[in-house]
């Protein structure tokens, strides 16, 4: 679809600058709205399954009394936030308090756009996708902050200072650790990393198994990415049992639920990441597709890399079922005395991996080896 | 150390301060002097033989047909396992003892709660404030000669 | 006017917060997230129990000693007749006595299991919690079939207990009794021994045993502090110097001796013991009246009395002085919360925010105890 | 919406949309973690596992401000009424409000004796359902909501009353 877009804006090269123009509106305008309407979906059902999930761990049954097995329920949700009175308490600040929200949303959602879904479905093919991805989802910390300054309530504040706190710790490990991948293709386009993973049956050139430290970055990387997203046992930001809901507290009906499904959001672009660096992308495991049809091809690499997110996402879930959490300088702790240092261990050790054996992977020397 | 034992020992070391043993309550009681209570308590909680580790309990009772207030210490003992109880009569008009949260710290609380109920005032307390019912309300709603409220900031009671 | 420190923030936690077990208000003077000073207020269950006491007959007051700590009705139900029982001195039937251990010690078990539930969920881990809820609700199916109830009780009876139980009941018991050891595993493989939960308890808020004394802590807290005091075996009442139980204490297994893991994990200890002791009590059944000859009128002879009773949280006391009537001149109850919750600005000083929550769930203080 | 409330004609169009908006509000009925006394024991059981109100979309919210339902869960003293009144006001309309036990819909066993407990949450904030009971069951805490339910069905929200 993308692609069909993109021949259009091919084709049109010569005509008038107007047309031209009025067709990337288009463009934008369109891809936007797909993007918009999957993102929603998305967390829709992301916020079913979690209560499914919940449900299922402690032995209850999650939500089935509306629509059919209760897959109505994020609709109903939905539809009742956006029925609710919006209040903005009158001591708030505002302006900070109106518009934060959706600088969230719009920096979570803004981070779907690099994202390489299949060979050809994709909305904008950066050359600095990864980093893009980086910069946009860290006007997070600074919209949470804005929401939880303008809320003019202590536990917001706290909340907010939390969050900010954490998120810009947490970024560093991040970063070092998609750094130790990123070496590997030494690209930061998600489709070049994708398509540098291609082969070995499809599992074995995944640069998570690429050599031991790519492997260790996953964890690391796994780990701060829930602190990023603030999910247990990294919640200290809304940690309901000590600072009520942290900085929505305030939030009613609609502003909640921006707050809400940019965390969902969040969830899906780390995994997305993870599943692009780490695990192949859309690379279908143990099938050759080329011989296939182009749609089938499509629309299975498009399943292949949906399934490897929400599979994150389910470790996601199950860890914050399954986990108390971690006090506030615990968590700080965590990150400055234990990942970012291990972190960048991991990262001289990737880069020597990369000087040593020329870029080549686990999987690549020992094929070599058996090959002679 | 039985009740009778520590009645004779306190008795021995404040002369003229005790003013009753009563055997036939449970634990027996020792009635004293106001003023001597807390002089009384650091004793018995010293004193290796007695040592009262801690106070069980501080209630204040209304005497109104005799006209007098009674603050009763329950206090027990984990290393010899003995209980007794210290009784102080107070005047019902102007009850006031002197607090004994020096000797025990948790004593802080009973004392104020005895004062939210009772009006019973305790001398040098750190913190005399009402513990249970709103700062504005009025009245010591355990005496028995209390009178229900009627109505409270905007609403029936 | 007040002078304003201004190096400290006031924080105001409660009456209405997730974490504070009820009612309970915290005004908390915090330096960014270390508290200075925490100072409660209480009273906002204040339900005048003492007052109500005087107004009514002594059996009609049974059902009020349900409210005082809705956990443990069972237990102040106990406490109660006991008291009453001092007085009138009169013999209670084996039977009865058998099963009103039966029922403290099953109510003890059930109690502590919110205890252990809602310190987990304080702790951000919410399925601990529901997994307790779930044994709960074994032991109310139990009180269900002898008194109709789920929480209130009023079985046990000044004089014996309200009815004798039914056909099934030591079956179901029993089944109970084999269901519920291995759930305590489950307990410690998921949130006991979990490290980030280890983290957040261990050498949290040590109560030494000279404080716990000079304040009036009693039960587990008391126990967690290494101090062997348990008034089933000091003071025995019913039938308990017959059965064969141990009283575990604070041995500082993963800190140092009286901290909040010591006060969490003697709950999971006396869970255990207390199935033992039930299971001791079936064996020793027999046939019998389940209720002395009490007269209709109860008017009970004049006198001062103080029992108590172990409570699951601690000491509870009732003092009764009666002048020979129907109703009684003064009951005072001495409540274990109300002791246990006073050392909390003692416990306080210099902790965090997130360790405030720890040190209310270990302390496992019930309020309408405390308001009364 | 506030915009359109009220203001529409009755006919088929707007009464179907008005159903939906109506089975929207009561099929996500997040209710405040609000629990005082003994009441709150069985609404907590009544959220959890063997009765699990999160089937009916019933989630609990620990802030009032995301929460369309307040169940009232136990006595409500003077001391706290005003709480209860601030509460209220904290919560975003459509609210709703279930009394829960004996304590909360009359002031329950402490009606004639006690001078502390406030007879009834209705004296102070509005109540759309009484659960009867010391403490009631959580079956009838879950008919309590389902009859909150019927009855967020009846309201009207676009069409003219």
């Amino acid at each position: 679809m993308i692609e069909l877009i993109n021949n259009i804006i091919g084709n049109i090269h010569s005509s008038t600058p107007m047309i031209r123009w009025l067709v990337y509106v288009m463009v934008i305008v369109i891809s936007s709205v797909i993007v918009l309407s999957f993102a929603l979906l998305y967390e829709g059902f992301a916020t079913y399954a979690e209560r499914k999930v919940a449900g299922d761990i402690q032995a209850r049954i999650g939500p089935n009394r509306v629509g059919p097995y209760g897959l109505l329920q994020f609709v109903a949700d939905g539809v009742k936030l956006l029925l609710k009175e919006d209040i903005i308490p009158f001591y708030a600040d505002k302006w900070l308090f109106i518009i934060a929200p959706y600088i969230v949303f719009t920096a979570s959602f803004a981070a779907f756009v690099p994202l390489s879904y299949s060979d050809h479905v994709y909305v904008a093919n950066m050359n600095v996708g990864v980093l893009y991805i980086i910069a946009v989802s860290s006007v997070v910390s600074m919209a949470i902050l804005m929401g939880a300054w303008g809320s003019n309530n202590k536990w917001s504040l706290f909340g907010g200072m939390r969050a900010v706190a954490q998120i810009v710790s947490y970024e560093i490990p991040i970063i070092l650790s998609l750094l130790a991948a990123i070496i590997i293709p030494s690209s930061l386009d998600m489709k070049d990393i994708i398509l540098y993973q291609s082969g070995g049956l499809g599992i074995f050139r995944w640069i998570i198994f690429n050599n031991p430290f790519t492997l260790l970055a996953f964890f690391i990387y796994f780990t701060a990415a829930i602190a990023e997203v603030n999910r247990t046992p990294f919640d200290i930001p809304e940690a309901e049992s000590e600072l009520v809901a942290g900085y929505h507290t305030e939030y009613t009906g609609m502003r909640f639920a921006f707050f809400f499904m940019a965390e969902y959001g969040d969830m899906f672009i780390v995994s997305a990441i993870a599943a692009t660096l780490f695990f192949g992308g859309w690379q279908i495991p143990f099938i050759n597709g080329v011989a296939m049809p182009l749609w089938l091809r499509e629309t299975l690499q498009v399943v292949v890399f949906l399934t490897k997110i929400f599979v994150l996402i389910y470790v996601m879930m199950w860890i914050r079922w399954t986990l108390p959490r971690l006090r506030v300088d615990q968590l700080m702790e965590l990150c400055w005395k234990y990942l970012t240092p291990i972190a960048f261990f991991d990262l001289i050790g990737a880069s020597v991996w990369v000087l040593l054996f020329n870029g080549k992977g686990v999987y690549d020397i020992l094929s070599a080896l058996f090959v002679h | 150390m039985d009740a009778k034992q520590i009645y004779q020992t306190l008795s021995e070391k404040f002369t003229g301060r005790i003013k009753q043993f009563q055997e036939n309550t449970h634990p027996a009681s020792v009635v004293v002097e106001s003023d001597a209570i807390v002089d009384i308590c650091s004793f018995l909680k010293r004193e290796t033989e007695l040592e009262f580790t801690s106070m069980i309990s501080l209630s204040g009772v209304d005497l109104k047909d005799q006209g007098k207030m009674l603050v009763i210490y329950h206090l027990g003992s984990i290393r010899h396992k003995h209980k007794i109880a210290l009784k102080v009569e107070l005047d019902r008009n102007n009850p006031h003892v002197p607090t004994v949260e020096k000797v025990w710290p948790g004593a802080n609380w009973y004392e104020r709660e005895a004062y939210d109920l009772y009006g019973i005032v305790f001398d040098n307390h750190s913190d005399l404030r009402r513990i249970l019912l709103p700062d504005d309300w009025e009245g010591w709603p355990m005496r028995k000669d209390y009178v229900y409220p009627k109505r409270y900031h905007t609403w029936d009671v | 006017m007040a002078v304003v420190d201004e190096r400290f923030m006031d924080l105001n936690m409660g009456p209405q917060h997730p974490s504070t077990h009820g009612v309970l208000r915290l005004l908390i003077k915090t330096d960014g997230e270390v508290v200075s000073r925490v100072t409660p207020y209480i009273g906002y269950l204040h339900r005048a129990l003492e007052k109500i006491a005087e107004r009514l007959t002594y059996p009609q007051f049974t059902p009020f000693t349900d409210r005082l700590d809705y956990l443990a009705s069972m237990n102040c139900n106990l406490a109660y007749a006991l008291t009453v029982e001092k007085l009138l001195n009169i013999e209670i039937p084996r039977r009865a006595q058998i099963l009103r251990v039966i029922m403290a010690e099953l109510n003890r078990i059930s109690s502590h299991l919110i205890a252990f539930g809602s310190l987990s969920s304080d702790m951000g881990a919410f399925t601990p919690f529901l997994f307790g809820i779930r044994e709960r609700e074994f032991i109310n199916d139990l009180f269900e079939m002898v008194c109709g109830a789920r929480l209130t009780y009023n079985y046990i009876r000044i004089g014996g207990v309200a009815q004798d139980i039914p056909d099934g009941f030591i079956d179901k018991t029993k089944e109970f009794l084999d269901y519920f050891p291995p759930k305590i595993k489950e307990y410690n493989d998921l949130l006991s021994y979990n490290a980030i939960f280890i983290k957040r308890l261990a050498n949290i808020a040590v109560i030494s045993p000279e404080d716990a004394l000079d304040y009036g802590v009693t039960g587990p807290n008391l126990r967690a502090s290494g101090i062997k005091w348990d008034l089933r075996r000091e003071e025995p009442y019913l039938m308990y110097n017959e059965l064969d139980f141990d009283i575990p204490v604070g041995r500082g297994e993963m800190g140092r001796v009286g901290d909040a893991w010591d006060r969490y994990m003697m709950r999971i200890y006396e869970m255990e013991q207390s199935a033992k002791i039930v299971r001791q009590c079936i064996d020793m059944f027999q046939q019998g009246d389940h209720i002395a000859k009490v007269p209709k009128v109860l008017k009970v002879p004049a006198g001062e009395v103080y029992v108590r009773a172990e409570n699951p949280r601690g000491e509870l006391g009732f003092y009764l002085i009666s002048d020979g009537s129907t109703k009684p001149y003064r009951l005072k109850i001495r409540a274990p919360s109300f002791a246990n919750l006073s050392i909390v600005p003692k416990l306080s000083g210099g902790v965090m925010i997130a360790d405030l929550v720890a040190i209310i769930g270990s302390l496992d203080i019930i309020l309408p105890e405390i308001d009364r | 919406m506030g915009v359109l409330e009220d203001r529409l004609p009755e006919n088929i169009l707007f009464t179907t949309v008005d159903k939906f908006l109506n089975w929207s509000k009561k099929s996500s009925l997040w209710y405040m973690l609000f629990a005082t006394a003994c009441c709150g024991i069985e609404l907590m059981q009544t959220g959890a596992s063997r009765y699990d109100l999160d089937r009916f979309g019933a989630v609990f919210r620990a802030t009032p401000r995301q929460s369309d339902l307040m169940i009232v869960a136990g006595t409500i003293t003077h001391k706290m009424a005003d709480r209860v009144k601030k509460l209220y006001a904290q919560m975003p309309s459509p609210k709703y409000v279930i009394a829960m036990g004996s304590c909360a819909n009359t002031g329950g066993p402490f009606y004639k004796d006690s001078y502390a407990v406030l007879k009834g949450v209705d004296r102070i904030i509005p109540v759309d359902v009484y659960v009867p009971g010391c403490p009631p069951k959580p079956e009838a805490l879950i008919e309590g909501i389902m009859k909150l339910q019927e009855r967020i069905m009846e309201k009207k929200t676009l069409v003219k009353k």
